[in-house]
Formats: C-alpha cells, structure tokens, sequence
C-alpha cells in the first residue's frame, strides 16, 4: 500500500484534461486524501501538448511536486513522447495501442526543440521513433510497465452503446484518463460518481457517460494488467476538505473579505478569478442576498486599475486582478493610488516574462518591478503567498492593509499557484477579521489629507462630506499646492506611513523561519518555492543535512529587523537563495535591506515549478561548493 | 437652504489666463448646479490633466483631479460603487481625445450615467500648446514649431457612433447657453457628451472669440429636434452625425438624445437585485466585533462546489 | 569687482522672464562670462510667480547655485514679498514703487502657505504686510539697498514714445528687469544689443525698443542710485561658448548623434527638446541637406515608445522623450524592447513625483523605478547626467549602447537641468564616436537571436532579410517557442548581456570620483548634484574639511566593482548619500550591488535644487554626528 | 521568380482551432501576396496579442508579433521610419477595438499607409472566450458567465469617422473574396481598414458559419460605387456610415475609398524634402572612420543660435 503516488495526465489542450484533473482531485479527497495539482500548458486553445501533474498522498495535504512519477497516463503520442522519462523504474504508462506506428518526427504539435532532442536520444539508442520502438525499450530497459488500450475502440463501443456521432465521444477521451487512474489505484467508483456530480451538477446524461466509460476503462485496466497502486486509507482525517485552484481560492478570500467591486482585463493566469468572482455576483446563499458584488470587464488594464481606485474612493472595498503585462500598464495609477492615499488592491499573478514571455507559465521574476513601480516614492505593501491557505488569509489581510493605511496593495501570486488544485481544509472563518481603517461620515470642512495625524481620516464619496484629491502635491484639502514646506510634510507624512506599517504589521505575517537547531544551510525563498523548499528539508535529512527555510512573505514593508535575527546567525556562503527568477531578485532585497550577502542561489526560469527532487540535488551540489544552480527539469 | 452659484464657489485662486474660455465654462457650472441645487456631497466632478483638469478645485462639490487622459475611468469606478452619485467629468481635448479616446469610446459602449465636458481649445493648453486632436490639418497656432500634420477628429460624431445618448456642443462665451445644455446633461440619464468650444487666448489665435461669434448658431433656433422618439433612433443618429460636419457655420446646442437605453447601472441591477438596494458603500461586510458577515456556516454554504465531504470509511 | 554674482529675476508667469534670462546669459556670455542659471516656476500658463535663479562668473562655468543672492530684482510685489529673504546683507533689490501700498495678504496669486508665513514674520516683527513696511524694515535692520522705479510710468513713456497701446507695452515689463541688471552690473550695453540680436533674429522693431527700454533703464538706475556691482574682465578665455538649456543640448546630442525618429507626447519638463528637435528637423546646414529627422507627436506615450522601437526595427536611429508619467505608461512597452532586443533611447527628465506630483519641479526619485521597470527580467542600460556637457555626451554613449549591446537605454535626466541655462565650451564634436552595433544586409535563413554568438546581428527591416520577433519566449528565428531548454539559452542570452556591458564599457563613462587624499566624508550622489556637491567640496575646505564626491552616472550595468574599490576604503559613517529624493535611491543600490552600507544621507525633494550653502551647512551636521539632514531652502 | 501563394507559408505549425475563421484568412493573404508578388523583404506584418496575433509566424514576410493592443503604434515607427515598406497590422477585436481603439482611431488622423485587418470574431479567443467589443449587448456566447452588459461598437462607422481612407469588410469563409480586398487594401494608398468576419468556433456559438451564411451579401452585387469622387467625400462617407449598420443583412465589400486625402508621408515629405529622397535607414550619420557626419563646424553652422563668440575686449 502506498501513501503517496503522483500521477502525470497528459494530452491535447482542449480535450477535457482539466476536468479530468477536477474530477480525480475531487474522487481522492472524497476519500480523504490529500492532492496537490499542477497544470502545464501552452498558450494555445487546441492542440498542443498539456499535462496535469498530481501528488496524492493518504498523510497530509502535499504541498510540492516531484520526479520521476508512478503513472503516466497519455492521452496521445505526444504525451508518451514528452514525458517517458518521467517515469520511474517499474512504473506505468497508460498509453493509446492506436498510436502504436506513430513517429515522433511526424506529430506537427511537437516543438522542433524536442522533435531534435528525441530524435538523437532514438539515433543514440539506434531506435526508430515509433511509439512501439520506444515502449519495446523502455519496457526492457527500464522496466516500466504499459497499460495498452485501444482508445479509438473504447470510444466507438461508446458512441454505439449511447448513439453518439463521433464527435461527441471523442469528448469522453478524457474518461478513458481517468478511468485508468481508478484502474490503476482502485479508486473507489462511488467516490468517482460523487466527483462527477459535483463537477457536472445537473448535467446528469454526462454524467451517466462518462461513470459508464470510467468504469469500463478501469475494468479493463484491472483485469487485463493487475497492477495495482493501492493507496493506503487516509490519515488526515478531515470531515470535509476545500478543493480549489489558487485562483478561486482567492475569490473566496474576496467575497469573504467584503469584496464589492473588482474590474479586470482579461489576462492569463488570472481571468480565472475575476470569472469565478462574478458567478458570485449576487452574493446569494440560500436566496438571501448578503449584498452585491460588481464584476466589470474593462476596455484595458488603465481602466481596470483606475475605476477600482474610484470605487475605492466611493467607499468599497475594491481590487483588480491581472498579470505581468496587465500590471505594467497599471503602473502610473497605481501611483496615483499612492499619493491620494487611497486604499486599493492589485492581486498579482506572476508568469513567465519580460513582456509576453510564456503566458501560460510560471515564474516569480516580477519582485523588483512591484517594489518601485510608478514614478516617485510613496508606501505600498507588497505581500506574497506561498500556497492556497496563505494566499486565502493574505488576500484578506491585503484589503485590510490597503484601507487600514490608505495605502495600494500588490498581491503577488503566480501561475504554479492560479492554477495547481489542491486540497486543504476549510479556512477558518472565525479567524477572519476585517478592519476597514479609520473613516468619518460628517465633517464640515473635512481635511482628507490632515496632518495632524499619522494616518488621515477617510471619507466616501457621498458621504456628508466634501472632498478633493489631486495627483499633484496638495494641500490637507487635497487642493494643488506647490509651496516647498507644504510638500515637504505632505511627503513626509506619505512616507512615514511605511515606518508605521513596519513597527504595527506583526513580523509573522511578513516572514517565516523553518528550521530547528543544528541547520546548516539556509534557504531563502518566496512564493510557491515554499511547498518544494519545506519538502527538500524533509528529504536532505536523508543526507544527513538540516536545512533551513526563511519563507519571506512581504516585502514591502520589509521585516528587516526580523530577517537580520534569521540571517545574520548564518555564514553568508551558507545562505542560498531558491527563486524562480535569474536574478534572485528577494535575495538582492535582503541584501538591499540588511547589508547582508546571501551568497548562493538555486534559481529555475523555465517556466515549470522546482520539483523537489532537482532541488535536492541542487542543495546538495551547493553543500559541495557551487555557487549557483540553475534548474531546469520539466516538460 | 437654497444655494446659489456663488455657493459652490471654492476659495482657491482660479489661475487661468486672464480671458481663458474656461471662466466661462466655470461660470455656466455654478449656474447649473445652482438651478439644479446639487448637493455638494454627492456631487464629485473628476477630471484630468490639463488647464481643464484645474476645474473641480475652484468648485465646491467632491472634486478628484485624477491622471492624464484617466478621468473618465476613475469616474466609472466611483459611478458604478455608488450610483447615485452625480458624476461630472472634465478634459481637455488632448486628455480625452488624445491620450483618453480608448475611454472616451468605451464610456459609449457602457451608456453609464456619467457627463462628459470637453473643454475643446484645439490645443494641448498646460504643455504650451501643442496641437491637439481637434486642431484640423495644416493649421499652425502661436507655438506650434510646423503646421499641424494630422487631421482633427471630430468629437460629436465619435460620441454618437460610440453609442454616448446625449450628445450636444455648447461654447464657453455664450455662458448661459452652455448653463442649460448642462444642466439637461446632468437630468439625462446615461453617458452624456458635451463639446465645449472654448477659446485658449494664449496659445490659440485661430479659434479665437472672434471666430466663434461668426461661425456659431443655435440649433434650436433651426428647429432642430434631437430626441429620439421610439424607432428613429437611427436617423436621428445619422441626422446628427451630418450635422456635426458642418464646419464654416458651427451650430451648438443638443445633437441628439436617446432616453430609451438603459443605462449601465440599471443592467446591472438587473442582474443584480440588491444592488440598487442597499448601495455597495452601505453594504454590511462586517459585524461589530470586526469580524466579517460570514461565518464558517454561510462560508460552506456559499462555497459549497468547492467542498467535498469526505465519505466516512 | 567681482568675480561671481548671483541674480534673482523674478515676476509672473508668461511675463517674458524666460526671455529675459535668455537675453542676460547671452549677454553675459558676449563678454565671457560663465553663466548657470535655474528657472522656477508654477504649473501655471500665466500669473503663478516664477523665477530666475542666475549665477555670473568671471572664472568659470558655474555649476551650482547658493544663496543669499546679491540682486533681486521684482516685477511685482509678489516677488519681493516672496525673495526677500534670499538677498544677502548690503544687497540690491529692485521693486516697482507703484506697488509700496501692495499687501501680501491681498494678492490672490500668493499660495495660502507662504501668505500664513509671511503674516506671522510681519506680526512677530510688529509690521504691516505692505511693501513699504517690508522695505523700511529691510532697509534699516537687514541694510538691503533698494531701487524703486516706476514700471508703469516707464512703460506709458514707452508706449509714447513708439505710440503703442498698453497691451503691447506691457510686454516691456520684462525689459526694465532686464535694463536694471544692466545699470547695477554695468553690463556693456553692446552684449545686450548682441544679446537680443541673437533672441529675436529678424524682428527688428522688437529690438530695437527693447533695447532703448534697457538703455533707458539702465541709465536711470546707474544715475539715481549709484550701486555698481561690475564684473572683473572675464578670465575664462574662450572664444566661442555654448549658451542652452539642458532640452536644448540633448537635442543638439541627439542630431550630432544620428537621430533620425523622435516621437514623444507632449509633458513637462521634456517637451521642449522635442520642440527644438522639430525646427532642426530638415537637418540643412547651409541649405544642403544632411538627411532628415522625422520628429513625430503621437496620441500618448504608449504611441510614442511603440513607435519609436518600430522605427528602430526599421533601422534607424530612434528615440522618445519623456518624463515620470509618460515613462510610467511606457513600461509595457519598455520589456518588449528589452526581450526582442531592440535598440531604442528614452530620455527620462525626472520631475517631482510621485504621481502629477510638482510637474514643473525637479526631483530624482525616480531611479529605482527605471532599474526595475517592466515586468520580468532582461538588460537594460540606465545612464544619468550630472551637467551639460555629460548630458550632451552621454545622449550620444546612449544611442550607441543601445545598437552596439540591442538593448533599451534610458537616459535620466531631470527638471534642474532642462530648464537651466548654461554656458560651457563647444562639445568637441571630434572626440565623438558613433557605433552603430552588428549589423548585417543580406542573409537568407537570417536568425535575428542566434544563439551562437552573444550579442546578435541586427538586421533593417527593408534590407535583404527576413526576420520575425516576439515578446513571447523564441526561437533563434523569433517565433514564438515555449520549449523549456531553448527558454533557458534565450533568457541567459539576454541577461549575459548585462556581463558583457559591465565588462566592455569602461567604468569612467560610470562613475567618477573626485577627491584628494585624506579625504574624511565622502559624498554619493548622481545627476544634477554634481554641480553643488563639487561647490561643496571647495566650501567645506574653508572648514579644514577634505570632502570627496563619489558621481554615479551608470546604474545598470552597475560599476560595482569600481565604486567598491572607492568606497571601502572609508568607514560606512563616513559616507553620505546626497539625493533630490526621500529613500536616497542610489545608496540603496550601492548597498544591493556591494553590501556596502551608505549610513548617512542629506537628502531634498521640495522640488528645488540643492544649493552649496545649505548643502554645506548639512555637511558640517553630519561631521557633527547627524545622521540624516532634510534640505528645504528655496522658494 | 513567380511566388506562389505556398511561397509565402513557413513551417510553423498553426496552432489554431481547427475549423478556426483565421485559416481563411490566412488562406486570403498567400493568395493576396502572391497576386502582388509581394516581396517578403520589404513587407512587414505586425501583429497584437491573441490567436490573431500568431499571424505573423505563419507568413514568410517580415513579421513583428508585438503587445496586445499596441500593433499600429508599432507599425507606425516602422512606416515612418521606411516608407517603402508595405505594412500590415493584424489584430484582434479585442486588440484593435478594446485595449488599442485609441491607437485604431488616431490612425485615421494620420492616414499613413498601414492596412489593418480586424480578426473580428466578437470574443477574446485566446483568453478563452470573453465578451470582445464587437458582441452585441445582452449576447451570451459560450464561456460568458452572464451575458454580455456592455452595447458592441460598429467598427466600420469607427473607422470612416476617424478618417481611413478605406474602409471595407470581409469575411473569412469567403477566402476569394476576401483575398481581392485586401489586394485593394494594399493598392491603396493610405490608412486602409478592413473588419472581417471570423467565426471562432471555439468560444463563439452564436457568430457561426452558419449564422453568416444566411445574412453575408455582397455589396458590389448591390452596385454600391465606394469611390469618392472630387467634391462628393461627404456624402460617400456618410452613406457608408449608414450601411454598416445594417445588421440584419451583413453587407460586405469595399463600404468607402478616398484616395484624394494626403498620406502622412506625402505630409513629411513635403515638409522634407530630404525624408523620400534618401531614405532614413540608409541615410549615412557617420563616417567611414566611426566619427558622425557632423564635424566642430558644421556643429557650429547648424547650431548657430545657441553660440556666442566673446567680444574680443
Ligand atoms: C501621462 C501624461 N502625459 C503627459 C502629461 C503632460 N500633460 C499635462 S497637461 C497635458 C495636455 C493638456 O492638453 P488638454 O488635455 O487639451 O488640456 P488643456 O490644458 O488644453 O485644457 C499634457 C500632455 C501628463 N500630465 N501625463
Ligand atoms: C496588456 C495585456 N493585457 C491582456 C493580455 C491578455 N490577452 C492575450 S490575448 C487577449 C485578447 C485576445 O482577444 P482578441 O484581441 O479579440 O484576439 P483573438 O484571440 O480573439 O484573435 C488578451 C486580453 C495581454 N497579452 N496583454
Ligand atoms: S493656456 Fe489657454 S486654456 Fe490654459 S488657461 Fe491659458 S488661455 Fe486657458
Ligand atoms: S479560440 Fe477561436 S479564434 Fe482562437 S484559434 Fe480557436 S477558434 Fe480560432
Ligand atoms: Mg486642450
Ligand atoms: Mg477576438
């Protein structure tokens, strides 16, 4: 029995992969188990190669991902071609007997990259670059096991028994996927029937289909290899789990948090969210309204930043959502945010960059730009998550920065988290606490800009109030000014609020130490390196190493005093930064902020996660003297 | 209390040129909102960059100077938040011709409840007078280095095919004429557009008073009717648009009115029942303990798809 | 005689001050003189007070400015109400007597700030708040000597004389400024004539009366009031001299350059060197052509970089022009260069920001931001300028880096510098270099990113090629390519642009270090500093206090190594940051490249230049322990 | 050499829906080309972002793949800067009428030589399916989670009343068709647009074949003369305003061309003479042995007013 398998889906974009991946997320923890899902694709409709990445473990919630994988299941050649060396020693791989004289040389959707690379391994190997050829070696060489079915046959047998055109049963391909995962790991059919209800609800000929399909392929796998990857019951004993993607899980964070208005662009990875927000729009539970939530598609991302601002300024919690490219264009309001004092909230999904760069890739290469976007200087709280339950409580936390101080947030997130599904338990709500900052709703002659207290009073519009705001330098009332001391205690009293949020902000919100006694190496890291970074301490304990984790979180205000007491008890040379980035752009900001060198980095910008197991070679390559790795695993 | 125009007066010196056509313009505004008696706090006039852009600090309603080119999409936010607000919007010709024809087109499209003013002095005023997109081709005004090298656009046609439903063209020296068509903008209800002939008397020495007071008639006194009445919407469109390319005479007063699309607003109170309710600002999202309307209960239940009930073994 | 004297000129907005200074620097000029002078002045099209702040020496080309000032001369009430207190004991100022009964309290020009002060000055010293009052006062307890005149009087004699109405007179107004700065200095009334010659070429009549108003002035001044404050015969020695502005300069860089596309939307403080390009834009010196420059104003600042980098696909020389809000809406855009790799220069005047800010102000706050701009990572040349002349070499150095390296190169300069005016010798045109990069014409299967040499050839759009480009991840052909190894050749490629540069430009095009040995505090600044912290180290000597001022231009590639090399050789309490911003953005990333902490700072951001005096008397607190000193001075 | 059509594919492989509209639009420009014996040195395709935006990768010419939004700002400093190059832009409806319609209209003002074909399929194809700025109010395409709120703009009224000189729309199941306008399109001289019709049969199941099928009519075959004649532009241009918005019967064909209007080329180089003589790529700016042109007196002439001589005293 085993407590852990992960499994690689793989297929063309737009055949149904990602429900698939919806419905076994949803199957496993029905059985209580824990999942954790990362979603690979190109920036394509249909078509090109895509692949769902699943950890399944009976123990705990997985937080990372990691090579090689038990089961493979392909949905095509291509599949089976990019990914056979992904799996380990003894593994499966389910794959389509169709595809059999298939040639890798001839599939267009390949990328002339990888097309090149498989040609010299099959001419090193002296192997023809059929599918067969392939699977005849990897089955004597490297003892995996294959799950040959006939997919073509499966979906005619279909089409038949429920009278469908051809068309329509190719959209149950992705059920012969799924159907051998339940084969292979005995997943139980009932908990497969609820996940397909849940995910189809009310579409109950769909349903029926696919449970039929599933059933049958797994049927088949059962009886006709006998391999069984039996997970052991679960252990984490929960009576209920929250299945989501890091986009809806910040949704909910919004609804919970008094979201009322939030304006987007368009833009990958983070449309997910604001779609999610608006089938949320009427904030109905059981037909009662809680209120009403204004979702608004605008003609671009200026707009989109700057009516969230004016809404902010009519006195609703608002945000924007949106990536690299979106965010670039939002930068000149953003500082105007930050000079009218008005409380805003930007959440941040990073992917790959510069500029278009791998849209539909991750990567964390946008700190430095956070930090100083706009022209001039004025405070603004750059905070980041480090997986779903972080980025729930966060995105709470963010829109109660931004109106507690009247400040703009950045909620930086990335692509690994908008789209990997995993499980966890349900957020405490009771925790929750929403603070609104201090606002006043009469006042004759109201000074929006006081400068007799730290933190001015807000006002709504519409409120018994009259009040101005300038982007240029103003006076209390918000009216131009240009005299010199007036900007200079205006400008102080902007920047000043940083010093405020540094000493009131608690340091464990904004920064985290893993690690016991005895730690010999530090790894210093942000954002979703959190999950691989906390596993590699786990797995270098097998060499005998004690690894740390400095988990920083915010970033602006920067813990300083707190990321110095961490850090300044390590040899620089025992300091290592992990990022998605080249730079190792949050290691330059400790160094920025303490003096303090972290002199070593493992850094990965391919677009794909840092798989646990390349980062533990990397950490072990670094106890050997190297300075930097660069990673680099993954289709 | 009745407030008079002198009542939304602010006391903040007005620094535009002696004889601009923006006094004008002020002028006609505190006489509307006098007539009107808008209340001043849940007025809020948002501007842009520009001579224009200086306009909600000499007047005493809720007043946000915002970005270049910009105002009209903070203004959207801060309409769509509350919708009972009055909401004004001021720019200049290079702000929202130039750098905010994006918004400007799109306002069209949203039919949201917002009034836009065009002070259109056919140059870019604050930058020392660069051409703006309203100064036709060839023409070279006091500081341009060339003659103008672009063709002009024509705002009243641009807001009538963007779908804006009141669209109408007033001059800044005919202050009480103006007064009126604003204060019939502000009782529409729906994105309404108001092109503002406004004379720069430092910059531009074409379009000065006096080539106003010869080229300018009313459009009432033609007898021209721009409402539109149920089915000719179109025509009354098309009658506007041609209207709008007469250019040796320059007729001001309303183009065109459609008060049979709904706005923005109302869409989304359709969609949305509680949220013509209780407006989003008044919306509870807390309980006075601080912690917010949710609980774990309602959080399940309105959550419930992403919640799987772990089957007891 | 004197060797150095400093002016104050002030009056309204749209007056004609701007020219006058114009005429007095060329005049100044005509007999020798060094000249540097700053002008001041509101948002504002009319009316608002502005100034100019004017430096006249026989020694040198004067690089900074100090207070107090020996003259001041006022065009209205306004500007003594405003600058008395710049005048130093024993100095001048000339005032209009029609305005003695003039109070500050009623001129509606005057910001509510500066009218509080001035009411409690003259109710702490027990005055009315007229001009007569200040001038008893000024007279008897601060020794000022004073010139009245009757401006209006002048002006009706003028209108008489040449029978014109009072509107036209009234453009004189500036000229009885310009005629008492000829009768106090006993500036040769030929300079002027030349002066005034060379400002209005052509518009004789114009001349001519202004020239008889400066005669008459100047004549009326000398003999009724007997102050002469005459200039020692210039030392300076040149034959010819340059008289401009910082706009202007650049412009003439750029020409001399190669420019051949310059498209810009229009903003303050930028506009103006797009303005002169566009009147040199037939490029004919003596009526034969030397190609032609195509200066281009588009729809807004996205328009103008986008079209710039299209123009330098297409193989030209090409550049755009803005300042912080433009900048900040060009960042999208800015990547895009940055990851196709093409050639293109901003030059960023900084004003005071964040936001609208102080638009017609200066500032240096925004360095970070340009570093960091755009989303993702790729190399950037950021190069600032400390005068003139660096400004008129260094535009050129930034037209070849970003052909030679195919990189966006930004140019920082600020508001002090393009709006001051100053004389320096003729750039020597031949010590000028043009590199135009790698080019190639004629290639078939032309890759644009060849990965097999680190920097590629760049070929025209129209030349024998084709070539495609991407902001998306590529291949060496710039199609769009998500591979995961060829994303880390391409993105390494990228970034090891930034170690060729480091290595290939010669760190004194970076950073410069002036001083002796045993120097005991040493400066670190950037950009327009220069000049006042240079002033500074000679002040301080009076002191017996050896400064040094360490002058970065280069902040990315970042001349670590050198400023390293300077730096540690002196004690972290020894070094003192001096920048127009809050952060002391320099020293912050002198701290993230070296780990070399810069703990002291005098830092100014009232949106007016550091003068010596202040910046001297800051040098001395902070040799008395001070660790930070907020400069304010200027009005 | 005769180029085919097949002369100008690469062999990227295209990564569209199959059954995408883009096919047939790519399918019409090979042929276009091919007809012109375009040469793929000299033109330039420059594309937004979305699944339009890939066109560029699968023609042999030169092609720039640019930012969403920005594909004529980028194609403008590449026409200006050589004005010999035949120039195209490919964009999105979202791309050139969402996030780049202040771009799309400030071209007309300029009238440059550019053809901008819209891919106008009434969604976000590439970010799966959102409302696009061409889709009707109320219309609830396949991935929209509540149908659309906001009213569609009519992009062929945009561009007549932004000045493009041609103006016409196709339709990309009709390849042949398509192909001679954009033969035309690239004949004429100046701003040429043209809107076609793109099923996306991905996200748009109401936009189908099917649905253009039985509306699609030609306007040729209704003897429609988009030709301005001297003295009649007005009346051209207004006409055409009035056709497209025909909806119930979708017109296609050449709606308007205006060759009487000045290019902004023509504009500078009347201004200079020198800008069409030499063209700038090949204008020399240095000598052979690296330094500019310029010397220290042709400095001194061409900058003459900023330089004093000093009185000799
Ligand atoms: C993003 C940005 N670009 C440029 C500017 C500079 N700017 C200030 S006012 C102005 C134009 C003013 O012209 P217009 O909009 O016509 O207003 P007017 O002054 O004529 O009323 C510009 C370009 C700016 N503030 N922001
Ligand atoms: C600045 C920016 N915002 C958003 C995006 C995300 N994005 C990619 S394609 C696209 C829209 C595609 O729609 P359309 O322009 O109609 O092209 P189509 O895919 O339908 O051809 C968007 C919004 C982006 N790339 N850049
Ligand atoms: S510059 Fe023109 S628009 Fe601006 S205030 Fe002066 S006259 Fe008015
Ligand atoms: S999503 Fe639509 S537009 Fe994009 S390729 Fe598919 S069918 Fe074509
Ligand atoms: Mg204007
Ligand atoms: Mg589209």
């Amino acid at each position: 029995m085993w407590d852990n398998i992960s499994l690689l889906l793989g297929g063309p974009q737009g055949s149904g992969l990602e429900s698939s991946a919806q419905v076994l997320s949803k199957a496993f923890a029905r059985l209580g188990y824990g999942i954790f899902a990362d979603r690979e694709y190109f920036s394509n409709i249909k078509g090109r190669h895509s692949y769902i990445h699943m950890n399944v473990s009976s123990r705990r919630h997985p937080i990372s991902l990691s090579y090689p994988v038990q089961i493979l299941c392909a949905m095509d050649a291509e599949t089976v071609f990019t990914h056979f060396q992904d799996v380990e020693e003894n593994g499966v791989i389910v794959y389509d007997v169709s595809t059999l004289s298939t040639r890798s040389s001839t599939i267009p959707s390949i990328e002339p990259k990888l097309r090149e690379r498989l040609k010299a391994y099959f001419s090193e190997l002296g192997l023809s670059d059929t599918i067969q050829s392939l699977i005849r070696y990897l089955r004597s060489v490297k003892k995996i096991r294959f799950v040959g079915l006939d997919y073509p046959k499966i979906l005619s047998e279909i089409s038949q028994k429920f009278t469908l055109n051809p068309g329509q049963a190719s959209r149950y391909l992705s059920s012969i996927i799924v159907g051998s995962v339940v084969g292979l790991t005995g997943l139980k059919l009932d908990a497969v029937g609820y996940a397909l209800a849940s995910r189809f609800a009310g579409r109950q000929q769909l349903i029926e289909h696919n449970l039929f399909i599933i059933e049958y392929v797994s049927e088949t796998v059962r009886e006709g290899f006998r391999i069984l990857y039996e997970l052991e019951p679960s252990k984490i004993g929960l009576e209920k789990m929250l299945v989501a993607s890091g986009n809806d899980i910040v949704a909910m964070a919004k609804i919970v948090g008094g979201l009322r208005f939030q304006s987007y662009y368009p833009i990958t990875p983070a449309a997910d969210e604001s779609f999610t927000l608006e089938t949320f729009e009427r904030l109905e539970v059981e037909g009662e309204s809680l209120g009403s939530l204004i979702v608004t598609q605008t003609e671009d991302e200026i707009a989109a930043i700057a009516s969230a601002i004016g809404a902010s300024l009519s006195g609703v919690r608002s945000a924007t959502s949106t990536s690299g490219p979106g965010f670039s264009l939002m930068v000149e309001a953003l500082g105007y945010a930050g000079q009218i004092e008005a409380p805003v909230v930007i959440t941040y999904y990073q992917r790959g960059a510069p500029s278009t760069g791998q849209p539909t890739r991750g990567g964390q290469s946008d700190l430095l730009f956070t930090l100083y976007a706009s022209h001039g200087e004025f405070p603004r709280v750059v905070l980041s998550s480090g997986d779903h339950l972080e980025a729930f409580y966060d995105t709470i936390l963010a829109l109660n920065l931004s109106e507690k101080y009247n400040v703009p947030v950045i909620h930086l997130l990335d692509k690994f988290l908008a789209n990997s599904i995993a499980t966890t338990p349900l957020p405490e709500i009771r925790k929750v606490v929403i603070d609104r900052g201090k606002t006043v709703f009469e006042k004759p002659d109201f000074k929006r800009f006081d400068l007799s207290r730290p933190i001015s009073l807000r006002a709504f519009l519409g409120s018994n109030t009259i009040q101005w705001a300038a982007g240029d330098e103003h006076d209390e009332f918000g009216h131009i000014d240009e005299d010199p001391l007036n900007r200079r205690e205006m400008y102080e009293k902007r920047m000043k609020k940083i010093e405020i949020m540094d000493s009131e902000i608690p340091s464990e919100n904004r920064c985290m130490f893993f690690g016991q006694d005895g730690v010999k190496l530090v790894m210093v890291g942000w954002g979703s390196v959190k999950g691989a970074a906390l596993d590699a301490i786990e797995a270098m304990k097998a060499y005998g190493v004690r690894c740390g984790y400095l988990h920083l979180k915010m970033f602006s205000p920067f813990p300083t005093e707190y990321v110095k007491s961490i850090l300044s008890k390590f040899r620089p040379e025992n300091l290592v930064a992990v990022e998605h980035n080249y730079l190792a752009q949050a290691s330059k900001l400790v160094t920025q902020n303490t003096g303090i060198l972290v002199e070593k980095s493992i850094v990965k910008y391919t677009g794909r996660p840092i798989y646990v197991n390349e980062l533990v070679r990397a950490l072990n390559r670094v106890l050997e003297g190297e300075r930097r790795v660069v990673l680099e695993y993954g289709a | 209390m009745v407030r008079s125009p002198n009542d939304y007066r602010t006391d903040v010196w007005v620094d535009w040129c002696p004889g601009c056509g923006n006094y004008g313009i002020l002028a006609a505004l505190y006489k509307a909102f006098a007539e009107l008696q808008l209340d001043p706090t849940n007025t809020v006039i948002v501007s842009g960059i520009g001579c224009s852009g200086k306009t909600p600090h000499f007047v005493k309603v809720n007043g946000i100077h915002t970005l270049h080119g910009r105002a009209i999409v903070f203004a959207t936010g801060i309409k769509l938040a509350n919708p009972t607000l009055t909401v004004l919007v001021h720019g200049g010709d290079g702000d929202l011709l130039g750098i905010g024809l994006g918004h400007f087109i799109a306002l069209g499209r949203k039919n949201l409840d917002i009034k836009v003013m065009l002070h259109d002095n056919r140059v870019y005023g604050l930058t020392k007078g660069q051409a703006s997109p309203t100064l036709s081709k060839g023409l070279k005004t006091k500081s341009l280095a060339q003659p103008n090298i672009l063709s002009s656009l024509n705002p009243i046609a641009l807001a009538l095919v963007s779908g804006y439903t009141f669209v109408a063209r007033g001059y800044s020296m005919l202050s009480e004429h103006l007064k009126n068509l604003i204060v019939a903008a502000i009782k529409h209800k729906g994105s309404a557009f108001i092109d503002i002939l406004q004379p720069c008397v430092t910059y531009n020495d074409i379009h000065t008073p006096e080539y106003y007071r010869k080229r300018v008639y009313f459009l009432e006194e033609e007898g021209w009717s721009p409402k539109v009445e149920e089915g000719n919407e179109i025509d009354k469109m098309f009658n506007a648009i041609r209207k709008s390319f007469e250019v040796e005479r320059i007729p001001i007063g309303i183009f065109y009115q459609n008060t049979f699309k709904q706005t923005l607003e109302e869409s989304y109170g359709q969609r949305i029942p509680s949220y013509l309710k209780t407006l989003p600002p008044w919306q509870k999202i807390l309980k006075d303990d601080g912690s917010p309307i949710f609980d774990d209960t309602l959080f399940e239940k309105m959550f419930n798809e992403y919640i799987v009930k772990v089957e007891k073994s």
